[in-house]
């Protein structure tokens, strides 16, 4: 779960890691007002998406005026994909340089790494790939943590003044312990602005929770809920793991990389899911209904493709669901189920009553499902 | 011969009187895996499906040589599991919990490792060596002896490749689920090469999906190290950035961990990669 | 520096661990006053000692008046040594069975280890050699720290009753959190009292804390000072190690382990150390004197025996320092000094000029001291 | 050949531009130690006795190759010099430090060897091979080549029983101080073990002393695994139970730890002991 960034900054300043004076605003008024108190202030949309910047998600306001018409244009829009429902007002900054640092995980060294870098407000990733030796990548030992020399590395990586070697150090350790204190997977401050009068600031901060951990983090994961929509409530509650994508075909499966797998091969096939969604095992027929509620209820689906490998997950009980939704829901839209494993049989008669689609193989089943979404006799 | 388990892994159940853990302690046992002890704290003295339950890990492993473990525990009771199961000295751990926080698991990675054990997992459906032993939650009827090594990141992507392998003819030797969280105890390559050692392994079958670069590594190794045919599926070409698949690894971010890059990899390694998954047993046949 | 039982269980105390109702008594009629509060009493001796049980140092007392008098004998005695100036008297427990838990360094091991066994109130260590099975001894990873499956097999060992586990759990994790906190390297609860009521309660105490933590830990410090002697206090300012011993050869040595060997040696020729005295590396002049002061103040003292192996030790400078304790002093005993190393030649002249006796080796010194520690002509 | 460091050896020096540091990083070098380079916080760019210092042990390095460190920096910054020692990669620590916490040194213990790096000390004199490399603090002028191995808990000690051995013509391989305190990098038996198969040493002396039970553990592995004749002092036989007698490790607690006990298992394990340490040299020349 990515923070927005004045969440992130929140918590971040909590642990001594300062950023620019400012506060959130939900309406263009609210942004005048902080902006009277400020002076000359970005107004930042606050979606959880990168590269917001170049979307024209922020805009320098140099009067109160000016920021109020910058938080009208901005609230109420679409970034990248996402609504707009918040602005963050703050104080700009006069920066003399940008840097950059962050605490992330290293999958492959099963490690925490200290990232450090001159060039701040940039891709790192690009710039580790362009100029790898340029950045420094410090492991952390999962029992030592974060220590003073790591610190005087990334430091000397990003060029820092001597003069600056203390409050760089407090700054690394608040990063630091607000990844752990939060249990995030990435705490990143980009750019780190070294501004004129020789402060440290954080101008723009990313905060990654690992959602495995969020049930001993309730106020993060309140704010997660927030903003969101009604179907994603209902996948929570259900257990669902469900993300809504740009194609036609919806997708149920259980288990994630047979999901995935599923999505991939109506791609092969000429079309695109709808979604990525796994019922998870052992699942029972209230839970394929909340799916399919999900799936159908967006209207790019033109076919659903139900794929269902029964370990613990009984094909009878995805069924019996199946049904359920067919009654309630009366779909509009071909429904297309390949359902193998435990009490494969009695899932398929169960189908076959209810008039369901039914196939052997994940391949012709997908074939199946996309020539059922196209118009008869045309391209989609 | 297969690799991991076989008909002399003595098995210990953590988490054995759970829902899970008693039910698949049940099918462990019917597919003649031998499961010699239990363990949940507080339940010690107790017997599920015949099988002893001891109160520490510890004290089952000392009085009934288990060897090996595997883990049903919920995930907030999965980390001091994986340290009792680490500092009973068992040399296999396999950990099917999913949801374990990842700074949790960092720490829990590093010490199963100082103590020299094997961790499979977390977050994977177990492994089984067909006809020999079963320490997993995968249905059992999929599987046939055979010459083929199987190895993945995730389930019931794993019993499809599984079932058309076997719908073939194609048996296996051992499958082997390796979790699909971002930290897990052993790696593709960790797994690669004991197939490359097993004998009776002759042709390897790897499925990955988006998310880190374990893929990437895999190929790497499968260039300079392994000598046997190799059959790759890569999960996830439809799959949006920034977003988690399902399983807690399955992401790509900052542009790394895509399919694409991992597909690339594993051609330009010389491994033929399936376009789907039905596909898989045509190609080990060709190879 | 070994902590008082009351202290130790104020410690374990503050972190959930329970103890009888009690209370530290100076005077015997304070000793009354706790009495008349608690009904049955213990009263024992405040005393950083083993073995005060049958040393006479626990006293049993039915009513406030024996209270009082088993305080009033007890308070101003000397008990193995050491001087009583405080008593705890504490609520007498009805105690059904008595067991052992502690936490312990394990030097071999390198790790701290988790210790009990069903048999308390003994000497765990003779338990340990005689009967090894019947206690558990749980290594705890420096990293890992102590884990609820350590516990349950301490219990186990310690054939706890199941329903007593939780209450076990706290204890143990309390006592464990102490010796880090207190920076300990030895948490000893023995034994540990079940009561006839079915409560865990700590009978008694041990705490040891480790001396190189004593600059982070500056409330235990503070109380390791409140019973010194003006000698020890004199040896600490000066960061002299001192230790008073019952022979009659005093010893002033640089370093510890020659300072021991040195000790050693007045043995092996019939006489005895009457301290350990390391002035450590680099001593400087008033080192010296400070030492000597300390040294010559011990009355038992017949003959001083001086070893001095030069390094970063200047000889010249050591010898600055005796000559300077000859003269503010003036000692009655003989004083044998034995300079090697840097600057040898310039301290055995300055010590020439002065009249100090002065030999080679250390076997050549060590001789002359002891003969010169006899009144001439007979035995010691 | 020697054991641990010779003219190879490439030093760093921990805490150089401090009093001490500063001072035997001087009397090294006038050895003929090739120190490399220094490291103290904030001060790199400066130079000590023409040695270049650093801000950063891992810098450090990588820019002078160096592959052994002496540390001198005060107790309570030690703990994180010898973390940054081992993450450099060093492959031989020594740590001159005294008064390091126990509880910060079962850390870092556990981590140096983690690491695969050897730890010599904290709280010890360092080692010497004569004639060839001096990594510690000890007077260089008391010692000579040749074909003693001396290993020792204590400083001053142990300077004594060279001396001794020197004036009677016994040179040294190497003087290795394993440290004083209760919690060291490197055991008897670990130097022992060099020892026993450096081919320059010929016997080897060992002082000894109160507490723990390093003693004894060294004496069972002499009667199984050393050919070479070994010689020994242990002291504190007069020191009394439960104090500390100057160094952190040395007292005798719960009974154990006594000079006798060490003392018989040495001689059970057929060592020559010493009554005194000016004794030494006459048991070397006999065995």
């Amino acid at each position: 779960m990515r923070l927005l960034e004045y969440q992130a900054k929140e918590l971040l300043a909590q642990r001594g890691v300062p950023a620019p004076s400012g506060q959130v605003a939900a309406t263009p008024e609210a942004a005048r007002e902080v902006a009277a108190r400020l002076g000359r202030v970005v107004v930042k949309a606050q979606v959880s998406v990168g590269g917001r910047g170049k979307a024209g998600g922020i805009k320098l306001a140099e009067t109160p005026a000016e920021a109020e018409a910058a938080a009208r244009a901005l609230l109420g829009s679409t970034l990248k994909g996402l609504p707009v429902r918040q602005v963050l007002v703050e104080q700009a900054l006069e920066i003399a340089r940008e840097l950059y640092l962050s605490v992330a995980l290293d999958r492959a060294q099963r490690c925490l790494v200290l990232i450090s870098c001159a060039e701040g407000g940039v891709d790192i990733e690009e710039v580790g790939r362009l100029r790898p030796a340029s950045l420094a990548r410090i492991p952390l030992d999962p029992f030592v943590g974060l220590r003073g020399h790591h610190i005087r590395q990334a430091a000397h990586a990003a060029h820092l003044p001597a003069e600056l070697g203390a409050a760089f150090a407090g700054l690394a350790e608040g990063l630091y312990r607000c990844l752990h204190e939060c249990d995030a997977t990435l705490a990143e401050i980009n750019p780190l602005a070294l501004t004129v009068d020789g402060r440290l600031v954080a101008a723009d901060a990313k905060i990654v929770v690992d959602d495995n951990a969020l049930y001993r983090q309730p106020e993060l994961a309140a704010w997660g809920q927030e903003g969101e929509e009604p179907y994603q409530a209902l996948a929570r509650e259900q257990g669902l793991s469900y993300i809504k994508l740009t194609g036609e075909i919806g997708c149920m499966v259980n288990g994630a990389g047979l999901a995935m797998a599923t999505m991939d091969i109506t791609r092969l096939y000429g079309s695109a899911p709808a979604n990525f969604a796994d019922i998870g095992g052992g699942a029972r027929a209230e839970r394929v209904l909340a799916a399919l509620r999900i799936i159908l209820a967006d209207p790019q689906v033109r076919a659903v493709l139900i794929n269902i490998f029964g370990g613990i997950t009984r094909c009878d009980e995805v069924a019996e669901g199946i049904v359920a939704a067919l009654r309630e829901l009366r779909p509009r839209v071909p429904i297309v189920a390949r359902l193998v494993g435990t009490n494969q049989e009695e899932g398929q008669r169960i189908l076959g009553q209810a008039q369901v689609l039914t196939a052997h193989s994940l391949s012709e089943a997908a074939r199946l499902a996309v020539s059922l979404a196209r118009p008869a006799g045309g391209q989609p | 011969m297969s690799i991991l388990v076989d008909r002399d892994t003595r098995l210990l159940v953590q988490g054995i009187t759970g829902r899970e853990g008693a039910f698949h302690t049940a099918q462990m046992l019917a597919y003649g895996t031998r499961v010699v002890a239990g363990c949940t704290p507080g339940k010690g003295g107790q017997t599920v499906a015949g099988v002893p339950v001891y109160d520490t890990v510890a004290q089952a492993a000392r009085e009934t040589g288990a060897n090996a473990s595997i883990i049903y525990v919920p995930a907030r009771q999965a980390l001091d599991a994986l340290y009792e199961a680490a500092d009973a000295g068992l040399g296999l751990i396999v950990c099917i919990t999913e949801g374990i926080p990842v700074l949790d698991m960092l720490q829990a990675a590093r010490y199963v490792a100082a103590k020299g054990a094997r961790l499979l997992g977390p977050n994977g459906p177990g492994l089984i060596s067909p006809g020999r032993a079963k320490v997993g939650i995968m249905p059992a009827h999929i599987h046939l002896p055979g010459p083929v090594g199987v190895v993945s990141r995730s389930g019931t992507l794993t019993y499809e490749v599984v079932w058309a392998l076997t719908q073939r003819g194609l048996g296996q030797s051992t499958c082997v689920g390796i979790g699909g969280d971002p930290i897990v105890g052993s790696s593709f390559v960790d797994i690669l090469a004991l197939f490359e050692r097993d004998a009776e392994t002759r042709a390897i079958v790897l499925i990955g999906e988006i998310g880190g670069t374990d893929e990437e590594q895999a190929a790497a190794f499968i260039r300079s190290e392994v000598h046997k045919p190799v059959v790759a599926f890569v999960a996830g070409q439809s799959a949006p950035p920034d977003q988690r698949m399902g399983h807690a690894g399955a992401i790509i971010s900052g542009g790394q961990g895509t399919a694409q890059s991992k597909i690339e990899a594993l051609q330009q390694a010389g491994v033929r990669v399936a376009a789907h998954p039905e596909q898989i047993p045509e190609l080990v046949l060709k190879s």
